[in-house]
């Protein structure tokens, strides 16, 4: 593990390196040199079996964090690489040619976070929201009780407690 | 293709069908009359839970396939944002409800890697048990089912009424009977009760002459191999190019599976082999999936035996009210009976997780790969391919 | 109808647009697929027949239950036990039917996503009346756990008229069959009038579906 | 006899083979059930589902064949029940049969798929569409096994009238064609399997792969229409088989035996069985079916 992350600090200048258990690793990577690391630890580094790839919306700082997640079924590895990008006209560049599974992942950050990746095939179709007509819908800012409530016809009779507070009331 | 060996065998070369374009594309025009769009799903009795597929046919042959999914989106990825993580635990067992007791042990292990709580034993005992139980009666269901989509109804009918018996042990051990909640963080809810242990083996007294008859009833069928052996083949390369996992790459002959490769819980300490096959046709995966029934057995006896008789069920959290998960990230992974099941859980240090994505295994195999292995499948042989690699659509789009 | 959501039209599909195609004889034709190629009837209240004639009916149709084979949500997994050696509701004459034009009993199990909505509107005006719904599980009455999803309906009966609710999340077979129970109570007294209900407040649930569904895309009526 | 007589009979008997037909299809329910470990359907099940079918509502139709369907197909149960003599030596039960009464039901047994082919079409469903595809190419193999074990059977016999056949067989159990020509008793036995379409050749109707084939888009009274002819048509051929092979039946006691163990022989392999695919099914009736109908053939040659 250690010669793999130092290898890829070498060449590509990782940051920000935590070793989350003895086989998993999060590493930090620019965001123009992220396509690059990730073939290279495919071809080169043997990380054949992509887990996953998912975004994280840190809107305090006006940023999505790109997290792929590699695994090498031969060491039994994973490497997560995390990279971000800004909120404004989100784009990234596309994996799908390193793996036939991923443009199924960036066609759903498509939707569900309006992360843009251009070349990707059917990038643009709507896959699991339809006739969607809002922000995208997994963006902090996107208040998804407010937009249930004004357009699901709600029941009414429905009370909502805080837990915490609740509790104490009926403890005491 | 094979050859044609005789007259009786014969069967139509049809790789060269649909003609292709210049430029590698298949040549499918609409308007020519040669071709048939049919959709079969989300209302379509052998479609696997509620997705579609879009199917272009040309005679019996489907030239061209798309899936499409996102009937059962709740959005619990979003939901759980605005949600305390005590609350996030029934909320998430739902997301799939085929095996619902993954979801919670991989929620739990993230919030407890997260902030660095150790689990008694006796909980990690009584957890192995429950994921053990939940594959059990998942493949009680998806066993006999394979054959269910030839219309071959009576091993479903046998196998589903084990998989009462089995969801009333669940029942009996946690007071649920699809949906458990049973493992919370820090441990479990509560021990074994009296004379679980007999009931148990009773009940896996039956399955064992179930596997029986399920042998001579599937495995034996002269139809159902002819109907299976060589149907739905998944090249040894697709498994890295696709990302498959589970019984569908180990019906390729890779030997992977998460409790060997990556321990967790009490599996370092029990004894198992991995199943494998390798013809990685419909058969070879329904094969895989009967060892696997039979494996799952063995292990329920070993934890049982091998399970101390008291003993902490729960570490001490703080008050899951003001719970707060110290800043980080993690991914953890366990084996349902699909295959790799994975959370990645991103915490900020407030109440609420940050973000929490689930990696389910029917989100390779039932999109990109299922697309792939249906072009120039016949369309009788279209939900046998779906149901062999056990597609569950509610982890796909959650 | 008037058409209020003003997002129909932003999604409406290619094949489905107003078009001009050439006829063989090479005159053109003006073509609105929506309009011109489905029926475009109203439903229609069918009363019932005489009180004794109807009440021999009624027992028929309570006796003989056909299900369609759809499960919309997670309660779907509820279906097989229902059907197996367990609880066996072959027994009370509940059958499963594979095709909507052949059965009666709408088994709404559980949440409905929109896209889910608007496949179970067209499937429902496919069945033949009388129809039943059977709503399974709390997040068809007020939205259960997803109660604040941006994706889930709350209410059922705000899209179509339901006539028994089995409340839990999620119900067991047991209180399925209870509910099956209750239904043919209702029908045999005939107050299962479900499709009529449809037929006489038609607007309504036309308006209520259209807020809601902007990929509207289908013809207004499905029959 | 008078004509008029001759029709309370028929109509008679006709009420006869329907009730039995259902009775029979409840029957077979039960036991797929029983093997299941279920209790199943009551056995009134049937007529309460007909009674609902012709009472529904709403009809929606899809033009004037798609009426036609099912009537051309109840037209063939029909056809093939007013030319069968059910019970040997009854003046009554035998209908209308004549000396080439045989050659008539052949033509009915494919007039109701050919009706029933027309209809569906009308209802523009693929599903139909492909449904029967699959029953013609089916249905056109099975008749040739059962032509040959019947063109056997007119070679032994020199007769094409069904009642000279029953008539050749009286007079004890080896008399019987099962035991005279066991050959096409054989061929005709496993093209039965075909034709009453249960797995592994209900390719047709597969509730899983095509749901349900020819009948998706029908309903409500056409459904009732359909399942009444199915209920007439199951016994009719049953009773055919019978009269065939199994030395007919001189009362309706032994009727309803015997159409019950020649109905419950293709259930019984049903219930093992999956479905075959539908060349796979068309490969099967031409290998060893027709082979047992060509050596029936050259034997009375």
């Amino acid at each position: 593990m250690e010669n793999i992350i130092k290898d890829i600090q070498n060449r590509f200048e990782v940051s920000d390196i935590v070793n989350q258990r003895d086989n998993i690793t999060f590493v930090t990577c620019e965001k123009e040199k992220t396509i690059a690391l990730i073939t290279h630890m495919k071809k080169n580094l043997g990380f054949k079996h992509f887990v996953l790839m998912t975004a994280v919306d840190w809107i305090e700082d006006g940023l999505f964090q790109l997290t792929y997640i590699l695994n090498n079924p031969k060491k039994k590895l994973d490497v997560a690489i995390r990279t971000f990008i800004s909120r404004e006209n989100a784009t990234m560049e596309t994996a799908h040619k390193l793996w036939k599974q991923v443009s199924t992942y960036q066609r759903e950050l498509k939707e569900m976070f309006g992360i843009d990746f251009p070349g990707s095939p059917r990038v643009n179709e709507s896959f699991i929201l339809e006739g969607w007509n809002d922000i995208p819908p997994y963006r902090r800012d996107f208040q998804t009780k407010e937009y249930a409530e004004k357009t699901y016809f709600p029941r009414p009779g429905r009370k909502t407690n805080d837990p915490s507070e609740y509790m104490k009331k009926n403890m005491s | 293709m094979k050859k044609q060996k005789n007259i009786f065998n014969w069967q139509a070369d049809r790789s060269k069908y649909p003609e292709k374009k210049k430029n590698g594309k298949l040549d499918i025009d609409m308007s020519s009359g040669k071709f048939v769009k049919l959709w079969q799903g989300p209302n379509h009795p052998g479609i696997t839970g509620n997705m579609s597929l879009e199917l272009t046919i040309s005679g019996d042959e489907v030239v061209e396939a798309k899936t499409h999914v996102g009937y059962l989106h709740r959005g619990f990825e979003k939901l759980m944002e605005r949600r305390l993580w005590i609350q996030c635990f029934p909320t998430c067992v739902r997301m799939c409800v085929a095996e619902p007791d993954y979801n919670e042990y991989l929620l739990a292990k993230s919030a407890e890697e997260l902030s660095g709580i150790e689990i008694p034993e006796m909980a990690e005992w009584l957890r192995t048990l429950v994921l053990e139980m939940a594959r059990l009666q998942s493949l009680l269901r998806t066993v006999p089912g394979q054959a269910g989509t030839l219309s071959l109804g009576v091993g479903v009918q046998w196998g589903v009424y084990l998989r009462d018996l089995v969801l009333d042990l669940f029942e009996e051990l946690t007071g649920g009977r699809v949906y458990h909640m049973y493992i919370i963080p820090g441990g479990v809810r509560g021990l074994l009760p009296d004379g679980f242990k007999k009931r148990m083996e009773e009940v896996l007294k039956k399955i064992d002459e179930f596997v029986k008859n399920i042998e001579n009833l599937m495995f034996n069928n002269i139809v159902f191999k002819k109907r299976t052996i060589g149907v739905g083949y998944i090249k040894p390369s697709w498994i890295d190019k696709y990302g498959i996992v589970g019984p569908n790459a180990r019906a390729a002959g890779f030997k992977r599976d998460v409790r060997k490769d990556y321990p967790y819980l009490k599996y370092n300490e029990l004894d198992f082999e991995v199943t494998s096959e390798k013809d990685s046709d419909i058969f070879a995966r329904s094969m895989v999936r009967k060892k696997e029934l039979i494996m799952t057995i063995d292990l329920i006896r070993q934890i049982m035996a091998k399970m101390p008789k008291k003993g902490d069920i729960k570490a001490p959290t703080p008050n899951v009210l003001h719970w707060k998960i110290p800043k980080g990230e993690t991914y953890v992974r366990s084996e349902s009976s699909r295959g790799e099941y994975g959370f990645y859980t991103v915490s900020d240090g407030s109440k609420t997780p940050r973000r929490i994505n689930l990696r389910g295994p029917s989100y390779t195999h039932a999109i990109s790969l299922l697309e792939r292995m249906l072009v120039n499948a016949n369309i009788a042989d279209v939900h046998s391919i779906m149901v062999s690699l056990q597609t569950c659509p509610p982890e796909i789009e959650r | 109808m008037t058409n209020e959501n003003k997002n129909h039209d932003k999604f409406l599909h290619e094949e489905n647009k107003i078009r001009e195609v050439e006829a063989p004889d090479g005159s053109i034709i003006k073509v609105d697929p929506l309009n011109d190629y489905f029926l475009t009837d109203r439903p229609v209240v069918r009363e019932p027949k005489n009180k004794v004639v109807e009440k021999f009916l009624n027992w028929a149709r309570a006796e003989s239950l056909w299900v369609l084979g759809f499960g919309t949500g997670c309660g779907s997994i509820e279906i097989p036990p229902l059907v197996t050696p367990r609880f066996d509701a072959y027994r009370f004459g509940v059958q499963m039917r594979p095709t909507p034009r052949q059965s009666n009993v709408f088994i709404i199990s559980g949440y409905l996503a929109v896209k889910t909505l608007k496949r179970v509107i067209r499937t429902y005006e496919q069945m033949q009346g009388p129809k039943y719904v059977l709503a399974l599980g709390s997040c068809t009455i007020n939205g259960g756990m997803y109660w604040d999803s941006y994706n889930t309906i709350n209410r059922l009966d705000h899209f179509i008229p339901v006539d028994v609710y089995v409340a839990g999340c999620m119900p067991r077979p047991e209180a399925l069959l209870a509910g099956f129970a209750k239904l043919k109570e209702r029908i045999k007294a005939g107050r299962a009038e479900g499709a009529n209900e449809y037929a006489e407040k038609f607007d309504w649930y036309k308006a209520n579906q259209k807020k809601i569904i902007n990929d509207w895309n289908m013809p207004d009526y499905n029959w | 006899m008078d004509i008029a007589t001759k029709l309370f009979y028929v109509f008679l008997g006709l009420f006869i083979v329907l009730n039995w037909g259902m009775l029979m299809s409840a029957t077979m329910r039960k036991i797929g059930a029983r093997i299941a470990g279920r209790y199943g359907i009551p056995f009134y099940q049937p007529w309460i589902d007909l009674v609902k079918l012709y009472s529904l509502r709403d009809s929606i139709t899809h033009g004037v064949m798609f009426y036609l369907g099912p009537v051309f197909r109840l037209a063939g149960g029909l056809g093939m029940f007013l030319f069968m003599p059910m019970i040997f030596g009854s003046e009554y039960f035998s209908n209308f049969s004549f000396a080439g009464d045989l050659v008539l039901i052949m033509y009915f047994q494919f007039f109701g798929m050919l009706g029933m082919a027309l209809g569906a079409s009308e209802g523009a469903h693929p599903y139909s569409a492909i449904g029967i595809s699959r029953g013609l190419s089916q249905f056109t193999t099975i008749e040739v096994p059962m032509t040959l074990a019947i063109i056997s059977l007119a070679i032994q016999y020199h007769t094409l009238s069904i009642s000279d056949i029953v008539a050749a067989q009286q007079g004890g159990i080896m008399n019987w064609t099962l035991f005279t020509n066991p050959f096409a008793t054989i061929a005709a036995m496993l093209s039965l399997l075909g034709a009453f379409g249960h797995s592994p050749f209900n390719l047709v109707k597969a509730p899983n792969e095509i749901p349900i084939g020819p009948p998706t888009e029908y309903h409500s009274s056409f459904l009732g229409v359909l399942r009444t002819n199915a209920a007439i048509l199951h016994v009719v051929e049953a009773v055919l088989f019978m009269n065939l092979f199994f030395g007919g039946a001189t009362s309706w006691l032994e009727l309803i035996i015997k159409s019950f163990l020649i109905y419950f022989w293709s259930v019984f392999v049903g219930v093992v069985f999956p479905r075959f695919r539908i060349e796979q099914s068309v490969q099967w009736f031409l290998k060893i079916p027709l082979l047992f109908g060509v050596i029936a053939i050259i034997i009375f040659m």
